[in-house]
């Protein structure tokens, strides 16, 4: 047992942490919601020469063989810092085609991901916005040679700028009966539409109008897709995680700083137990999550996760960091309700972690599972 | 003990009701929390006004004189619950006039003061809208801080200083200012005086402070060397604060009605929402969950009702609220965000869409009330500062600030 | 509106709170708790003259005409004081007699109610401990002019004591198939034996081992028997809530009073926020509760209940009694968790209100289905 | 980063629950949070000690010479978790010497002190048991305004006061009291000192206070000129303070495992439970809203583990945890009064049931832990004081209070 980290993660860290302050600070993060693109390409070029898009691919495949609790230290700092752009939604393609890939697949897609040309979309949930098998209706007929894909996703996070999608279709009337193709964004009767959002993070409304998927491109196997969402689930879950907690500590770190400094009454307000109690809980639930999201994480590095420990964090991250930020904004009075501050950034993001990857309630049924319920 | 409202007040609650249906939008049920933050919503938030001033209720408190209907409570308080069901926008043209300044002027203000311009908020008009500039970057609950001073220099004042969170300064004609009149006053909030101050005056200067969302609620105000005649001072001078704290409590008990309408609602509008949505082949309003959320969410509102009947009868007897008014902002609050909290729940994965897209469910009102509601509660006393008066005026307990 | 009781209210409350301070100091309660009866006869006796134990029945039932208000008034102070003993069971037996006993059943067991000589006692759950037609599986059959009743209930108040039983038994298998019979205690067949409860509060198991019932001793209609439980659930459980009320009313009070006089750090315990907000909290919580039941009872005693505020009072009552006594308790200190203090004997209470006349699930069930849920 | 416990604690961890099952009545599981309040359960309390202590586990953080195994604080922390999930009684011998006075004595005691009590308590035997008495009437949270007064006499001390709320009093052989020494000193917690005091001295008077249910957990203890040899002094006159700091540190680091083991146990247990529960013709598992309580229950206890995880790899780095052991001790009183009323609500009508009835389900686990959490939450530090703790050092805020 050890919650120390190796000095490599100590340097990844710092790494992070000095890159993002100094190529994301909170006026680049602005200037990004309100950006077409909603991410910088120049940062993004230099993310892939840090070895970030490949961290966790083999070199053979042009990463760094780093694992996947490195990768959710640099979430927590993305977290903290707030980076828009790709970086999730392209991870959480890459790692099932590192999973489920053949050969072909690995070699054709890992080294565009890791050297920072391509840019990928999951594209799981459609009208009911749940990720349950039953709720999938994109339809992939067998045509000739290829599958035919017919059907409507929501909340697929940059696809704008996605140059494949991994999307979730259905190939049988099976409840599961669903296969992971991969998509090129620009195949004929992709129609790619942002969903305008509080957190202004591109996520998009992709139509697909008899869109032809070379067979090779299915991901594993026919039947085998909803398995591989659900490892996916499982992954992006803790990275969402990582990140919510990285936000949590950042706001509640904010809070802290102006309850020492903000003076009424002749006191700093942090002296009042009001306050000063709430702070605490802020800060000890901020915690919580974050040992949590490192328990999981480790787990997955390790190969044997914990299907319970995995569950739990997902269930408990979205609460955690709403009762943050609604708490932070009220400590900070009417400055923290406006646009110049950074709590309303982190505020603005709670909902969209929250329904990325499936809701608590989902999450909380695992939990419940996991205890035989 | 009765509980039932009389004939008068139920007629007037159709009559809203007919009004509502009518004169509002079908397509939205204008929940205008923000009326003053986009064009297009603050020119139907005057419009409205104005035909509330025709029906004789925007100020049917007030007496005839002054253009009100001298109403009762009761119908206040019915007026209230119906504006916030409905969503009526323009009840408040811009918080401070109908609600406060209004009232102010008729305990504090003379006579000349109640001629000029209470006649101005009553016709609904742009010329009636006011702000309120309290707030400065070191007086927040702590307003006996104010800083901004006002000298006095033959028949004017000289006001120099900075406000902010001045909400609808930049929609607003007159301001209604506390500044410094004596900062060597033994005790701060000693030495404090109320002016009415034009908002063209040369020296006024509002910037907007959006939101985080985006909406232009609040503004700073910078007064450099603005004149203001002597006669515009309100009440006595260097009594400001007290005059202030019955204008508190004046507002904060017009709070209750339309947060409880507002809460009623929102419930309804998501209880309708989850019997339309299917998941897994049910509808939504069949989770347990939701049912129960929404159950424990209306026991509150009703509480809330009758905090507010309680109040509103507390003043039909001549008796003065003592921690009633506060009671219910603070309860008021809590349920608005617990509601936003609920109805983003029920949403799903579509409470993030923007309010004002095509994606947007139920028009986005939840989505706004969510993004609001801690902007609501931290406006005219934050949960804290109204504990706090609860608990040393009702309950007797010592400062504990 | 009003929220004003009228002189007979204020002098019926202040004749109450009289007597209950006077016949019943806590000394009295503690000792009742003990007591094998649960109950001061003598006390009984002087409730009877008093005119509180047909308070609502006509005066030709030996009554004194009082309404339903009158009675929830009553019930406040009995809640504030804690007065153990047979009235609310004796009560809600009553009250459907009133309603839908024929004339015979009035003129007969009213007045031995109203002078004092009668006590009853409800029996309608049974193991599952829920108020639901369907639970019910105490038989009645048809037997030479009488019926037989066969079958266990749980969780009679104050059967020990009781000469008459008011007995929910299945006389059909249709869901709702529930007749409602009064039952001589003393009859052949019928045995009871006393559970005990944290509240000490003479809950019992009632056996009925081939118990004859006289065919006229059916209250109302044979099939009609769950309309008989649904009308005393609504009164009886406002009636319950009065006492919870009043409970609440005496705990936030003598919490109040303690943080005012109890010094630590040179202050007054009730000057710490954290102290002083939670007393707020739970003073606002009282009240509201308070206006929530006499919002029903006045409407009770008008003839036209609005479902919603009668179920959404029951709905409420034992989350705030419950969090009441639990801050109550932790703002004492060690000082709260002793036999000696009172506050512990209204915490011991908590669960036995409310689970009286349903749980909070079955009632926020009502009022979800107010809603149209 | 690592969260795998080694294969020795692994081992240790099956051990405690071999015993468990061997050694423990099988008719029941056992969580005694008031085993010194029933004879019978004292007698088994007492019995189970000593075969911890044969086995070696009793005082297995202690240095071999003093009868301990100089176990790791790993092995320490899921011997606590174990302890606390099989509910084992006589693990704490009456709270104290265990888990304070021993290591106090190893901190500040002197050899000749050690060497007298330290092998008393490891024994598992009667004489081994300790109370412990801070608290007076009017020195709870402020323990610096302590009365009870400590004289000098020749070799002895002379005692006279009263303590209040002291656990065990009625059980125990030795009591480690804190009194005033210096009632003069200028700052009211300087001028404190502990002694050790035989309970069976004259002048001692030992009255219970039971708790609400009848509990016998707190006694009051009277002192009239009870004469204590000067060696029985613990550490420096006067610096009792500054031990008592460290003492308590150690106590609230000891509670979080144990708190942790409770959590699960009773979380498996209502599971359990609510899988043979019909209602309606369904498991009550199977209810929505039962679910969502356990498994939010649960993810709350993975907190704790893991704070306790935290708390306990400080110590192997050589840190002192300076607000951990704070934030677990509430963290953990939070999630037992939070399992206690859901227990509680999944329990239905029985949960009203006495705990030591026949109509009582789980063996009156939930009842016991409902009716005991308000007061194990108070005992050594409410919450508001833990959170003080935080708030200062480890958030460095302003102190508040």
């Amino acid at each position: 047992m050890d919650f120390k980290l190796s000095e490599d993660q100590e340097m990844l860290r710092s790494l992070a942490r000095d890159f993002l302050t100094k190529e994301c600070p909170k006026a680049k993060v602005r200037e990004l919601e309100n950006d077409e693109k909603g991410y910088d390409p120049r940062m993004w070029q230099k993310m892939a020469e840090l070895g970030w898009l490949g961290l966790v691919f083999p070199e053979n495949y042009g990463g760094t063989g780093g694992t996947f609790l490195d990768l959710v230290l640099l979430m927590e700092e993305i977290g903290k810092n707030i980076l828009p752009g790709p970086f999730f939604s392209t991870t959480v393609c890459a790692l099932p085609i590192l999973e489920y890939g053949n050969e072909w697949q690995k070699a054709k897609f890992l080294p565009q991901v890791a050297n920072g040309t391509a840019i990928w979309a999951l594209a799981v949930i459609e009208t009911l916005g749940g990720y349950k098998a039953s709720e999938i209706k994109a339809s992939a007929r067998v045509g000739d040679g290829h599958y035919i894909i017919e059907g409507t996703k929501l909340f697929v996070p940059n696809a704008n700028v996605a140059n494949h999608l991994l999307v979730a279709a259905r190939t049988s009337e099976d409840a599961e009966g669903v296969a992971m193709f991969i998509v090129d964004a620009n195949s004929a009767g992709v129609e790619v539409e942002v969903i305008p959002t509080i957190a202004q993070d591109k996520q998009c409304q992709v139509t697909f109008n008899r869109v032809e998927v070379p067979e090779g491109n299915v991901l594993g196997d026919v039947g085998g897709g909803w398995d591989i969402v659900e490892f996916i689930l499982d992954r992006a879950a803790i990275l969402k995680c990582a990140e919510v907690s990285g936000g949590c500590q950042a706001v509640v770190e904010m809070t802290n700083a102006y309850a020492k400094d903000r003076v009424q009454f002749d006191k700093p307000i942090g002296s009042f137990q009001a306050i000063q109690h709430r702070l605490v809980d802020m800060f000890v639930n901020a915690e919580g999550l974050q040992y949590l999201v490192y328990q999981a994480a480790w787990e997955i590095s390790t190969g044997f996760p914990s299907r319970l420990h995995t569950s739990l964090v997902k269930a408990k991250a979205g609460e955690v960091y709403q009762r943050t930020c609604l708490d932070a904004i009220k400590i900070h009075g009417a400055t923290g309700f406006t646009k110049e501050h950074d709590v309303g950034l982190y505020f603005r993001r709670v909902k969209a972690s929250e329904f990325a990857m499936g809701d608590s309630d989902l999450w909380e049924e695992r939990v419940a599972a996991e205890l035989g319920l | 003990m009765d509980f039932k409202l009389g004939e008068k007040e139920e007629a007037l609650r159709k009559g809203i009701r007919e009004f509502a249906q009518k004169e509002l939008p079908s397509e939205c049920f204008c929940l205008l929390l923000e009326e003053e933050s986009r064009d297009e919503d603050w020119k139907l938030a005057m419009s409205i006004s104005k035909k509330l001033a025709q029906k004789g209720w925007l100020v049917m408190a007030w007496p005839k004189e002054y253009g009100g209907q001298g109403a009762s409570y009761w119908e206040q308080m019915v007026y209230g619950e119906e504006c916030g069901y409905w969503g009526i926008p323009g009840v408040a043209m811009g918080v401070s006039g109908v609600a406060w300044v209004g009232p102010s002027l008729m305990q504090f203000g003379n006579e000349e003061q109640r001629k000029k311009y209470l006649p101005l908020i009553a016709s609904g008009e742009a010329d009636g809208v006011w702000c309120t500039a309290y707030s400065e970057p070191n007086a927040g609950s702590d307003f006996a801080n104010i800083q901004t001073r006002a000298v006095r220099d033959g028949d004017e004042y000289v006001i120099n200083g900075q406000k902010v969170w001045t909400s609808c300064a930049h929609r607003a004609r007159w301001c209604w200012l506390a500044v410094k009149t004596d900062p060597g006053a033994p005790k701060k909030h000693r030495g404090i005086s109320i002016f009415m101050v034009d908002m063209k005056s040369p020296g006024i200067t509002v910037n907007p402070l959006l939101n985080y969302h985006d909406a232009h609620i609040f503004n700073e105000v910078f007064f450099d060397n603005v004149r203001v005649p002597a006669s515009n001072l309100v009440g006595e001078e260097n009594k400001g604060w007290y005059h202030l704290m019955q204008s508190l409590a004046s507002e904060r008990h017009s709070l209750g009605p339309p947060l409880y309408g507002n809460a009623r609602r929102l419930l309804d509008e998501l209880a309708g929402y989850a019997k339309e949505i299917q998941h897994d082949g049910k509808p939504l309003s069949q989770n347990l969950g939701v049912r129960h959320m929404l159950a424990d969410a209306v026991v509150e509102a009703e509480m809330l009702k009758l905090f507010n009947y309680q109040v509103t009868w507390e003043l039909t007897q001549g008796l003065i609220p003592i921690y009633g008014s506060s009671r219910n902002k603070a309860f008021g609050d809590q349920l608005l965000e617990r509601i936003g909290i609920i109805g983003m729940r029920i949403m799903g994965a579509y409470c993030q869409v923007d309010p004002y897209s095509k994606w947007t469910k139920l028009h986005g009102i939840i989505q706004r009330v969510y993004l609001l509601s801690p902007g609501i509660s931290i406006a005219a006393g934050t949960d804290e500062i109204e504990k706090n008066v609860i608990g040393q005026f009702k309950l007797g307990l010592p400062k504990s600030y």
